[in-house]
Formats: structure tokens, sequence, C-alpha cells
């Protein structure tokens, strides 16, 4: 029953992905991706991965459907500088494609050649001692439940803090990219429906509710600042889409500030654990991580809806 | 202290040449005056730190320089015999080049980077001078090459950027011929220093054929600089350049390097008997013998003045390689001792070359007609040089064939001595309707007046050549003298 | 300061003075600069030491060893790169301080990503850890296409669109090689892993794990060739680095490419240093060999001087790539990593300096067309100098840092009779002193003087000057690359640290074999 | 879990993610819309933490540590994917060009503006 399940799970991704790919039209591509998203996280939910199902859902299918949805209007409504040069299209696709399609097909298969050997032990684990198991054997020391959260912040918080960085990297670029033009506004957003005030004041405080549950839930359950981030950043989004919040060309000092917040306050504990003679990167306790998971939450957040509305700062209400 | 630095007098000989250089790029196109006295001074301080070394390698003492690399392989600079002849005759030469240079660019633009790489060759040739083992060598080999395409380039017309290409094409061919002598060399026997009689001997058991294979590299990458057929073609063309670059390439510089870089090798790296064991010297001879032949059959074909005196160059320099290849005392004198005579002689017929295009607009030789009395220092100069190039008795030229000669009937070889008188006819058919010409022909109706010069550029263009041909001269009639080049030659080839 | 702590600042030092960059008001944006510029050399001024003299450091973060944590570690190959970083690097910012001032309103954009470029550049080389090597590599990839973009034009954006595809598919390929990795052998340590691939490997023919072992580390290694742009995966390159700002272009040919060689040395010289490797460095080779010949005659045929230079990358790159056939004979072995060493470094230095140099060029000029360069030895003295001594060392004539490069690299080809790279090395040069002279001829033309007379006097004045801080860097640097010919004992001390496992001793500069 | 293991469900999970990457591949190569070709990128990426997912659940026991290196790949994906949607919507305002071509280099450019001044 469950296999069946989880086949028919495994075919829909299948289905979409191909739906995506070989769409004729655009916007229907993108949508089915979004739909895609949707459905891996599902699929992640039964695979044991509910941290990641969540992480999916906001920031793989909604985050990055919303971008895209976005991305399309603005070409659509935009008229360029110049008309293109016409360019041959690449006749190698089809061919290549395929060709790419049935060799990680074959790797698929020495992907079950994987699966035999840890499975032929019957119970008994073939893979000596992995990073895995010793974050699991670590976990009875530690003050937080979520090994998720003990990898991301304790064992490898040196890969979040770069990652951090490359999330700051994309706003940056992106806003070097833009060569500061001004952020397109005048989205035709229907403020003007009063059930879109209504909604938004039940759904912003909701999502930020939940951000900070999923915040506070990270140490011992699935979340944590990632996936609390994308949630806030979602509230954000809705309220550029409604026009409540607006794209102005730089930030001001303060979103500067909420821009590298997360970044500082981890590199502040990284370093501090110095000043008392720990290795770089040993947090004092749970109030730390409590600490860092806030200011990367405001970072993260901020930084996802920047890059949603294309802009340097943000500003309340309409131009 | 003090002994440590007055042992690495080559290092400061070098080092002279390259911070004059870098002076000169630095001081800029306006300040003339400037550039003039660095160079003068520069090269006078060369003169000087030679005279010193000269002094004190013939008390015996030995200079030298070690620099590490990379492991098992050094930049060693040193002084001996043969370092100080080479140096004496590209320094003094470089000299009265500079001199000559200073009235002939005058009125040129780019005066100050034609001086600059000037200064850089001779900084590559001090380095020549004075390297220590063939690696070194190498090192200043290239960067000869570098700082001599600027200066073939120079006018930046499309001929001369040609011949610049040409002249690349050739040396760095040649360059990596060198580089891959080298590097089977130092794979073979890694680390060697020029030693007199060479240091191979004891690593060639069971490698005849890969040393013989390494001597060819080596010498067809020293042949191109040298001129050697078929690796000359780049020479001809050269010519483009401005005439105390074309002295800098036939007398101080070029061309020697790559005959100098052929004595180390035989004499230093090889030794004599292991070149004529392997068999390479015969056929290196053929070669030279064969350049000998060709160029002068060439240069008699040439209806230009600085081509005939290109291939005559060709034809010349071979004599050196030509006494080394032939092993044996007699002949490696006569080489040498050519390695000087023949750049006095040869600098001295582009000066005055270079004085008639200046100043007439001349270059062929049927306008040469009746120019002897015009300018009658530069007549004289060019006869003297072109008859010491025949080999006419008591000019230098007859000294070094003559010891050729002998040393070839010595080493058994007889058929050097027709390649010679051969050469010797034909030098006189392409040399002496030249010196007819000057002095015993009309001048021309259509001779352009001589173009007006300031009295100083005057004196700088005519000084030099009177000076090269009357020490080529002196040279010959006090060639029994100790300090003479053939004395200092015989000290070289006679030493422990 | 211990000498661990400065490997981490290394890293996190240009981390926070970006953060620092972001925050500052706009006329304090250079200080953070600055004081990176200057930490750097500073940190490795601390770090080199202890690494010479103490051998390789390894520092497990938050104390946790691998494969629970993240190593840092810092043997002779990463000091060698991260000196190159702050060298070159330094020097290329120095011109970038001028052609992007941190003040102005871009400036606040390009100088926080100018350091996340360092940060992450550092983060590579001193990384063991296959993941954490990915988040750097992102963070490389992504802000030095940002900075390709800076410039704004239509050919710009173009390019860096292209790099930036192309690079995400690198990273996946990448990605998915890593999580083979990881599921096979349970760990991300890249020294750790180097058990249980050459286990794996060098097991019977069809097993699983040999067959997951291989794919891994080909899908990363196809990853790599991109990254580093080796033939026939350069494409995206000679537009980007044409196409990027001047200083920007120096630090993409100079460091950004070169973390794809530096990995790919990682990988098979040390994680796969178990397996028998010889059809795969032969094959590497290969490519190498097609890089140099190809990339060399493109370089040839280009009419802009930003295009030749890094077509000439393309090249010079293809010499790392023949560093893995010629490291596979135990005799020739130590030369051979040696040339490695010498040619990483040498070419770090020269072609930040050409890039630098032809930036200027292009600038005093007004024009990247060779046949408009025609003066410049006038106009621009030092940018021309400067471009002709970086060329010296890209020849690989003496004495110049890649002089040794290739005469080590000869050597180790000559001691295994390897005829093959022997040609190409010999070829290679030949053909970069065709094209390095091909612009230097260009400069040196005199336009015919039988040209209308009005043309003359407008053709000889030709050229504005240029600020000495965008051609004193790339002078510096091309100096600094010919005198390495001359004195490479520090750098030979440190490759001594920590060679690849199949590298046996070196040998000292001095002794006499 | 473990049930999960036995019935196989690994396996068609991977059976999944190979076919996501292979569409993902098919995808890139033969869309000429960029946005379409960062859409396939996106699913390329999600069919290989996919992979890594399901492979780190093989043991019974969720590997977290493969969960983290999960997290970061897809903020690291979203934050590429982002920048480049700027880059597009700029090289599309210059150029009204959507499409490019990732495998060839630009042929050189003969018209340098600075050319075009006298």
């Amino acid at each position: 029953m469950t296999l069946a399940l989880d086949a028919l799970l495994a075919l829909a991704l299948l289905a979409l992905a191909l739906g995506a790919v070989a769409g004729a039209a655009l916007f229907r591509s993108i949508v089915m991706f979004i739909v895609f998203g949707v459905v891996l996280a599902l699929a992640w939910g039964r695979i044991g991965a509910p941290d990641l199902a969540l992480a999916e859902a906001a920031i793989g299918a909604g985050l990055t459907g919303a971008l895209l949805l976005v991305s399309y209007r603005r070409l659509v409504r935009t008229t360029p500088r110049r008309t293109p040069r016409s360019r041959p299209a690449a006749r190698l696709a089809l061919p290549l494609g395929l060709l790419s399609a049935a060799l990680v097909l074959g790797l698929g298969a020495s992907g079950f050649g994987l699966e035999d050997t840890t499975t032929a032990g019957a119970g008994t684990v073939a893979v000596p001692s992995t990073a895995g198991q010793a974050v699991l054997a670590e976990m009875a020391s530690l003050p937080l439940d979520n090994p998720v959260t003990a990898v991301l912040l304790i064992f490898r918080g040196y890969d979040t803090l770069l990652e951090l960085t490359v999330l700051l990297a994309a706003y940056l670029g992106a806003r070097l990219a833009l060569g500061g033009s001004p952020p397109l506004s005048a989205r035709s957003a229907p403020a003007a429906l009063p059930m879109v005030g209504a909604l938004l004041a039940i759904v912003v405080p909701l999502s930020a509710l939940v951000s900070l549950h999923l915040l506070h839930a990270g140490s011992d359950a699935p979340g944590g600042a990632f996936q609390g981030g994308a949630v806030l950043a979602a509230a954000g989004v809705l309220l550029v889409l409604s026009g409540r919040l607006r794209a102005i060309g730089s930030a001001p000092t303060s979103q500067r500030l909420l821009l590298v917040l997360g970044t500082l306050t981890f590199l502040g504990f990284a370093l501090a654990a110095r000043l008392v003679g720990a290795a770089l990167f040993t947090l004092p306790g749970m109030w730390a991580i409590y600490l860092i998971e806030s200011a990367l939450l405001l970072s993260i957040a901020l930084t996802l809806v920047l890059l949603f509305a294309a802009g340097g700062g943000l500003a309340w209400g309409r131009e | 202290m003090t002994e440590q630095l007055f042992a690495a007098l080559p290092l400061w000989l070098v080092l002279i040449s390259l911070v004059t250089a870098l002076l000169i790029f630095l001081c800029g196109e306006a300040r003339q005056r400037l550039r003039t006295t660095l160079n003068l001074l520069a090269a006078f301080l060369k003169l000087g730190l030679i005279a010193v070394m000269l002094r004190a390698v013939q008390g015996g003492t030995t200079f030298g320089f070690r620099w590490p690399l990379l492991p098992g392989l050094d930049l060693v600079l040193k002084a001996d015999a043969l370092t100080l002849l080479f140096a004496t005759l590209s320094a003094s030469l470089w000299l009265l080049t500079t001199v000559y240079a200073i009235g002939y660019m005058e009125r040129s633009e780019n005066r100050a980077r034609f001086f600059g790489f000037f200064s850089l060759s001779v900084a590559a040739t001090m380095g020549i001078a004075t390297a220590g083992n063939l690696f070194t060598f190498f090192i200043f080999y290239e960067l000869l090459t570098l700082s001599t395409w600027p200066l073939i380039v120079h006018r930046g017309t499309p001929a001369s950027l040609r011949g610049g290409r040409v002249y690349l094409y050739y040396t760095l061919g040649g360059s990596v011929l060198l580089l891959t002598g080298l590097v089977a060399l130092n794979g073979l026997a890694p680390g060697q220093d020029f030693i007199p009689r060479g240091a191979l001997a004891p690593w060639s058991v069971g490698h005849d054929d890969e040393l013989r294979v390494i001597f060819v590299l080596i010498a067809a990458g020293l042949g191109v600089k040298a001129a050697l057929v078929p690796l000359h073609g780049w020479l001809p063309q050269a010519m483009v350049a401005p005439a105390p670059v074309s002295a800098l390439l036939h007398a101080v510089a070029v061309v020697k390097a790559g005959a100098f870089g052929i004595v180390r090798l035989v004499e230093e790296v090889f030794g004599a008997e292991l070149v004529a064991r392997l068999g390479v010297g015969l056929g290196l001879a053929w070669v030279a013998g064969t350049t000998v032949l060709y160029g002068s059959v060439r240069a008699l074909a040439q209806t230009d003045l600085k081509k005939r005196l290109a291939w005559s160059t060709v034809s010349q320099v071979s004599y050196v390689v030509l006494g080394v290849a032939l092993g044996g005392s007699l002949a490696l004198v006569g080489g040498l001792v050519h390695l000087v005579h023949q750049g006095l002689l040869k600098i001295t017929l582009f000066f005055c070359a270079g004085v008639w295009a200046e100043r007439f607009g001349i270059h062929r030789i049927d306008e040469l007609d009746g120019l002897g009395p015009r300018l009658p220092w530069i007549g004289v100069s060019f006869s003297v040089a072109a008859l010491g190039m025949i080999g006419l008795p008591p000019m230098v030229g007859f000294i070094s064939k003559w010891l050729l000669g002998s040393g070839a009937i010595a080493a058994g070889q007889p058929w050097v001595v027709g390649v010679l008188v051969a050469s010797t006819l034909l030098n006189a058919a392409y040399f002496l309707p030249l010196v007819h010409r000057l002095w015993f022909r009309p001048l021309a109706a259509d001779v352009p007046p001589a173009v007006p010069l300031g009295r100083g550029a005057i004196t700088a263009m005519t000084l030099p050549p009177v000076v090269t041909a009357a020490l080529a001269l002196g040279m010959g009639l006090l060639a029994s003298t100790a300090l003479s080049p053939l004395g200092w030659v015989r000290l070289i080839v006679e030493r422990p | 300061m211990p000498s661990h702590d400065a490997l981490a600042l290394l890293v996190l030092a240009p981390l926070l003075a970006a953060c620092l960059t972001v925050l500052a008001p706009a006329a304090w944006r250079w200080l953070p600069v600055v004081g990176t510029l200057v930490a750097l050399p500073v940190l490795l001024a601390i770090l080199t030491p202890a690494v010479v003299g103490g051998g390789t450091l390894v520092l497990a973060l938050a104390g946790h060893a691998a494969p629970l944590g993240i190593h840092l570690r810092a043997d002779g190959l990463a000091l060698l790169m991260l000196w190159l970083v702050a060298l070159s690097g330094g020097a290329a910012a120095v011109a970038a301080l001028r052609s992007h001032p941190p003040a102005s309103p871009g400036g606040g954009y390009f100088w926080p990503l100018w350091l996340l470029l360092l940060a992450g550049l550092n983060a590579l080389f001193v990384s063991a850890d296959l993941f954490n090597v990915y988040v750097a590599i992102e963070l490389v990839s992504l802000s030095a296409i940002a900075l390709i973009a800076a410039g704004g034009q239509a050919d710009a954006l173009r390019a860096a669109m292209r790099y930036l595809l192309l690079a995400m598919l690198a990273s996946l390929a990448y990605l998915l090689g890593v999580a083979l990795l990881y599921a096979q052998h349970g760990s991300l340590d890249l020294y750790q892993l180097a058990a249980g691939v050459a286990q794996a490997g060098g097991g019977p023919a069809a097993t699983p794990a040999r067959a997951a072992t291989l794919t891994a580390l080909s899908l990363i290694t196809v990853a790599l060739l991109l990254k580093a742009a080796v033939f026939p995966l350069h494409m995206w390159l000679p537009q980007a680095h044409a196409q990027a700002p001047g200083p920007v272009s120096a630090v993409l040919s100079a460091l950004v490419v070169k973390t794809g060689v530096y990995l790919l040395y990682r990988l098979w010289l040390w994680t796969a240093a178990g397996l028998d490797t010889a059809a795969v460095a032969t094959l590497l080779g290969g490519l190498g060999a097609a890089a140099v010949v190809y990339g060399s005659l493109a370089a040839l045929v280009q009419v802009q001087i930003k295009r030749v230079v890094a077509y000439s990358t393309v090249a010079q790159l293809g010499y790392l790539m023949l560093v893995f056939p010629l490291v596979g004979d135990p005799r020739a072995a130590p030369g051979a990593w040696m040339g490695a060493g010498c040619q990483l470094f040498a070419h770090g230095l020269a072609k930040a300096g050409m890039f630098l140099a032809a930036a200027a060029l292009v600038h005093g000029m007004g024009s990247g067309r060779l046949d408009r360069l025609a003066g410049a030895d006038k106009s621009q003295p030092i940018s021309l100098f400067a471009f002709g001594l970086a060329g010296v060392s890209l020849m690989g004539l003496p004495p110049s840092g890649g002089f040794l490069a290739k005469w080590l690299l000869l050597e180790a080809a000559w001691m295994q009779r390897a005829w093959f790279w022997m040609a190409v090395l010999l070829l290679g040069s030949l053909l970069a002193a065709a094209y390095v002279y091909r612009v230097l001829a260009a400069a040196f033309v005199t336009p015919p003087a039988a040209a209308p007379g009005a043309a003359a006097p407008a053709q000889s004045s030709r050229g504005r000057p240029v600020p000495l801080s965008m051609s004193l860097p790339a002078l510096l640097l091309a100096m600094a690359s010919v005198a390495m010919g001359l004195w490479v004992e520090p750098l030979l001390e440190m490759l001594a640290i920590g060679p690849p496992p199949s590298v046996g001793p070196m040998p000292a500069l001095g002794g006499r074999p | 879990m473990s049930l999960l293991m036995m019935s196989g469900s690994g396996a068609v999970y991977l059976l999944a993610a190979a076919g996501i990457i292979g569409i993902g591949v098919y995808g890139l190569l033969s869309a000429d819309h960029l946005l379409r070709k960062l859409l396939a990128m996106n699913l390329l990426g999600s069919g290989v933490l996919l992979l890594l997912v399901t492979l780190a659940s093989r043991g019974g026991t969720p590997d977290p540590v493969s969960h983290a290196l999960v997290l970061t790949g897809l903020v690291v994906t979203v934050s590429v994917t982002a920048f480049a949607l700027a880059l597009l919507d700029r090289l599309y305002r210059e150029t009204g060009e959507i499409r490019i071509d990732a495998a060839s280099d630009d042929p050189p450019d003969p018209a340098d503006p600075a050319d075009a001044k006298p």
C-alpha cells in the first residue's frame, strides 16, 4: 500500500517535471514546477525528512516559484531597449538531452547497487561510522534534540555561515546586475479589494507566528531558521504583492544591518569562542543557538523578500 | 664581505648594464643629455671593471658567483680568460657603438626605447660572456633575443616588422632546440658547470647516441644566432634595422653570442676529445665550411651594401665555428681570435655604411662611386676593414686564416684549406670592387648633398669607425705582443 | 596569534569585512576593504612559518573532528594559493579601487562582493571537506559572475549569463558526485575519503561500490573541468574574462579558474591517490594538450587585446593539466609537482598583471582593438612594459616563474621519455611567444607617414594618460612573475610541505643531485 | 522507516530522482527561453537533492548530515536562481534577448563602441 503511494508520488513527480519542461506555455510550466515542488515536499515527508519537506515547500516550491512567476510577469511587461539579434537555436539539444537522460538512468542503476550493499546485511548497517551516525551518537550530549539543527549549527556551522554569505552575495549580485536601475513597481496589486486587506491582516501575523514557532521548534523538532525565514519571507512577499511594501533603490541603514545580522551574529559567536579559549565555532549554549537562529531568520527573510521584490531596500506604502 | 663582492664582479658587470637600461627607460625621451651621460658612464665603468678583472685573471684569480634557482640547478657567473676575451670585445665595441648611435639617432624618435633596449642587449651579452654553465648561458641568450627584437622593429615600418617577425621565428625556434637539448643534458648529467676540457666524459659511457642528439640540438640552437646555414635566414632580413643595431647584431652581441656558445659547448661542456670521439666535430666543421662558402657566394650576388655585409657576416662568423669544430689548439686559436677580428672589421664596415646611408641616402653598391674622397676618414676606414676581411697581410684577417689553415692541416682536414682559399678569393671578389668604386670611380652626378648634421653628430659618427679600423690595423701589426687578442687567445688555449 | 586562528581568519576576516562594507556609510566603505588587503598578507605571514616549520596544519572547527565536523587544512599547495589570492587579488583590488570607487553607489555592492569572492577563494583553498567546498564554489561563482555583470554592457551581461548557467550545471554535477561519495563512504573529508575510495575503486570490476565511486569521481571531475574551463569546456571563458571590468578579469583568470584545477589536483592526487589513475591522467593531460594548442591558436587570431589574454588563459590552464600524466612516474614526480606549483603561482601573477595591463591599455588608447594600439609604447609605456614582462613569464622565457615551471615540467617529461608532452610544452611556448609578440608588434607599428598629413599629428597624440593606480599594480605583478624565476626558494619550501602521497620527498634547493 | 526500505520505496524514489535529473538535463539543453532553462536547472537540482535524501534514508534512520546538506543546497539553489533572474531581467532590458547559446563562444565582436568615435 505504502509502496503504491510512493510509486504514485514518484510518477506524479516525473509527470510534473516532464510537463514543466516540455509544456508549450511558459506560464503553465512555472505552475507545474510549483506543483512539482509541493509533491516533492510530500515525497520528502514520506522518506523521513520532514525538515526538508518544510523547506522544500517554503523555499523550493514557494519562493522559487514566486520568483519565477514574478520574473515571468516582468519579462512580459518590459519593453527591451534594443531588439535582439537573431541567434540560431541549438540543434543538438534533443539528442544531447536524451543521451544525458540515458546516462542519468544508468546512474540511477548504480544507485540501486548502493542500496543492495547496505540492505544486504539485513538489519546490520553495512556502512561503517558515517558522519550521520556520528552525529546521532553525539546527540545525547547536546541540549537540542533535532539532529539536523545540530548539524547545521554545531557540527557544520561553518557551512551554514558560508551558505548565508551565498544568500548575501545573491542579493548584492542582483543589485549589481540590475545596475541600480529603479525597481519595477506599479504592480497591479488588488489592494483596492477589501478582502485583501482582511486577508493580509490574518495571514501576515499568522506567518510571523508560524515562523517563530518553526524557529523555536527547530531545536528539537522539524523546523529551524531557514524554514522560519522562508515562511516570514512569504508574508513579506504577500505584502509586496499587495502593495503594502514597496521596493526602493537602496536599503536604509536599519535594513542593511538586518541583511548582515545573521552573518555577523554567527561570526561573532564563532570568533568569540576563542576569547574563552574554546575552539572556533564552539557555541556557548542553547541561548546562543536561539540568538543565532533568530538573527538568521530575520536576515534570511529580509534577503528573500528583497530578492523577490528586486529592490535594494523596502519601504512601507505606495509611492 | 669585500672579498665576496670582489668575487662577484661578473655579476656587477651584468648589473651595470641592466641598471643603466632601467634608468634610461625611466628618464624618458626628453632628457637626452642625462641619457648620454648615463650611457657613457656605464660603458666606461664596465671597461674599468673588465680591466680590473683582466689583471686579476692574468694573475690567476678566479671570479665566481653562484645563486641556486632550482634544486640541482644554479645560476653561475664567472670570469675566466675566455669570458674576458668576449667581454672586452663587447664592452669596448659597445662604447663605440653607443657613441656612434648618439650621433646616428640624433634626429629619430623613440630614443629612450632604443637606448634602453640597447643597454639591455648589452646586459644580456655580458651575461653570456660571464655565464658559468650552459643553463645560465641559456638564460642570457634568451634575454638577448628579447631585448634585440624591439631594436630590429624599431622603425615600425612593415618591412622592419617583417624582419622582426622572421628574427623571432628563427631565434625562438632555436631556443626551443636549445632548451630541449639542455633539458636532456641536465637529465643525463645534472648541474654541470663549464670546465676546461668538458665535464661530460664520465657520463658518456653507454650514452653516445643520446649525447650526439643532445649535441646536435644544442649546436643547432646556438647555430641560429651564429647564422650557420641553413639557420641563417634571419640575418639578411634583419638588415632593415638602424645601423647601430646592425653593428650590435653582427659584431657586438648576437652572432657572436651564438659562436661563443659553440666554443663553450665544444670546449667546456663536451670537451674537444669527446666531440671528436662522437664524430660530431667533423659534422660541425662541414656545416661551418659550407656556411663559409655559401655566405660568400650569396654576398657576391647582393647589390645592396648592407645585405652584402650581412651575407659576409654569415660567412665570416663560421670561421670561428670552423676553428672550434676542427679541434686542436692551432685551429682553436685561429677561430677564437677571429671572434675578435671579425667583430672589429665588421663593425667598421657597418659604421661606414650607416654614415653613407644617413648622410647621402645611399644604400646600393653602385651608388658608392667616388664617395671615398667625399668623406675621406670614412672611406679609409672602410677600405682598411674590407682589406682586413679579405685577409691581406699584415691585417688581422690574415692571421685568423693562416692559423685556421695550419690548424686544419694539423687536424688532418686539408679540405679546409681549400675552403679558406676559395673563401678568400670570394671575399676579394665582393670587397675589392667596393674599394675600387670608392676611390677610383668618378663621383656620380646625382649624389645628393650631404644631409647637414651638427658637428657633434658628425664627430660621433666618424670617430668610432676610425678607431675600430685603427685597432684592426694595430692588432695585425702587434699580433705578437702578449696583450694582443692573439696573445690573450693563446693564454686561453694553453691554460692548464 | 596562534597559526590555526590565522588559518580560520583568512576566511572569516574577509567575510566580516564584507558585512562591514555593507553596513558602513559610503564614505567609510574603503576602510574594511583596505583592512582586508592588509590583513591577508599579515595572516599569511603568521601562518606560513608555522606550516613550513611544523608541517601541514589541520584545524577541526568547533573541535569536532571529521567526519563529524569540518577540517580546515593548510599544506604547501594551499599556502601557495592563499598567497596568490593575497598578492594577485590585492594588486587587482588596488586597480579596482580606482575603477570602482567604494564611495560610489555601485561600490556598495561591488566591494562586498569582491570581499566575498576573496573569502570564497580562501575558503575553498583551505577546506578539507567536499561539501564545504561546494558552498565555497557557489560563493566564488556567484560573486565572480556578479562582478562580471558589474560593467552592465550587453556583452558583459550575456557573458555573465552564459557563465552562470554553466556554473550552475557544474555545481549540480559536483553535488551529485559528492552525494554519491558520501552515500558510499560516509564521510565528506577529502583526505579521509581516500582510504574508502582506494578500497572501493580497487575492488573487483563490477561491484556497485566501485561503480558508484567511479561515477562520483567522474561527475565531480566533469564539473571541475567546466569550472576550470579546460578544453573543450572552455567556451564560456573568453567572453566572460574579456567582458568583465579589468581588475575582475585579472582575478577571474588568475584565481577563479584555478579553483577548478586546484580541486582536480586534490581529487585525483589525494582523494583518488589509491586508484590506478594512469588512464585518467592521460585523459586529463590530453585535454590539457588540446587546450594548450587550441587556446594559443585562438589567441593568435583575436582582434581584441583582452580576448587574446583570455584565450591565453585557456592555453595556460592546459599546462596545469599536463601535470597529471607527469606526476605518474615516481622519479619525475617531485619535479613535476614543483612545476605545477610554479605554474600555478607564476601564471597567477603574470596573468593578473597582464589583464590589468591590458585594461590600462584599453583605457589609455580608448579602444580594445589591437590595430588601435599603435603608439602605445609612447603614451602607455608602463602598461605596455608590464604587458611585455608578464608575457615573458607566460611564454616561459628565462628568467621568470613561467620558465621555471616549463623547465621543471619539461624535465619531468624527459625523464619519462614522454615525447608527446614535451612537444606540447615546447609548441605551447612558441605559440605563446607568437601571440604576445603580436600584441607588442601592434604597439610598435609606426603609422605610415604617407597617410593624409592631417591624420599624422592625431595619430601621434593618440592615447591619454592612465592613472598610476591602474598601471602600477600591473607592473608590480608582472615584475613579481619574472622575479619569481630568480628567487623561488620560499615557494619550494612551501611545496615541500604535504605533497601528494604519490610524490616522494621533494629535493631541497642548493642540494647537488 | 524500515518498512519503507523493505518495501523498496527507496528504489522507487531513486528511480524518480534519476528520472527527474534526466528530464532536467533534457530541459536544460532543449529549452531556449532562459527562464525555462532556469526552471529546468531547478528541476535538476531537485532531482539531485532527492537522490541525496533517498540515499541518506537507506540505513533505516535518516542521516541528519545529508538532510543538513540538502537544506544548505536548497538555500544555495534559491540564491543562485534569484540572482540569475535579476541578471535575466537586466539582460532582457538591455538587449531584448531571452535566449542564449550556452555552448558556444560569441564571435569576436567587430563593433567596438569606442571605434565609432572619430
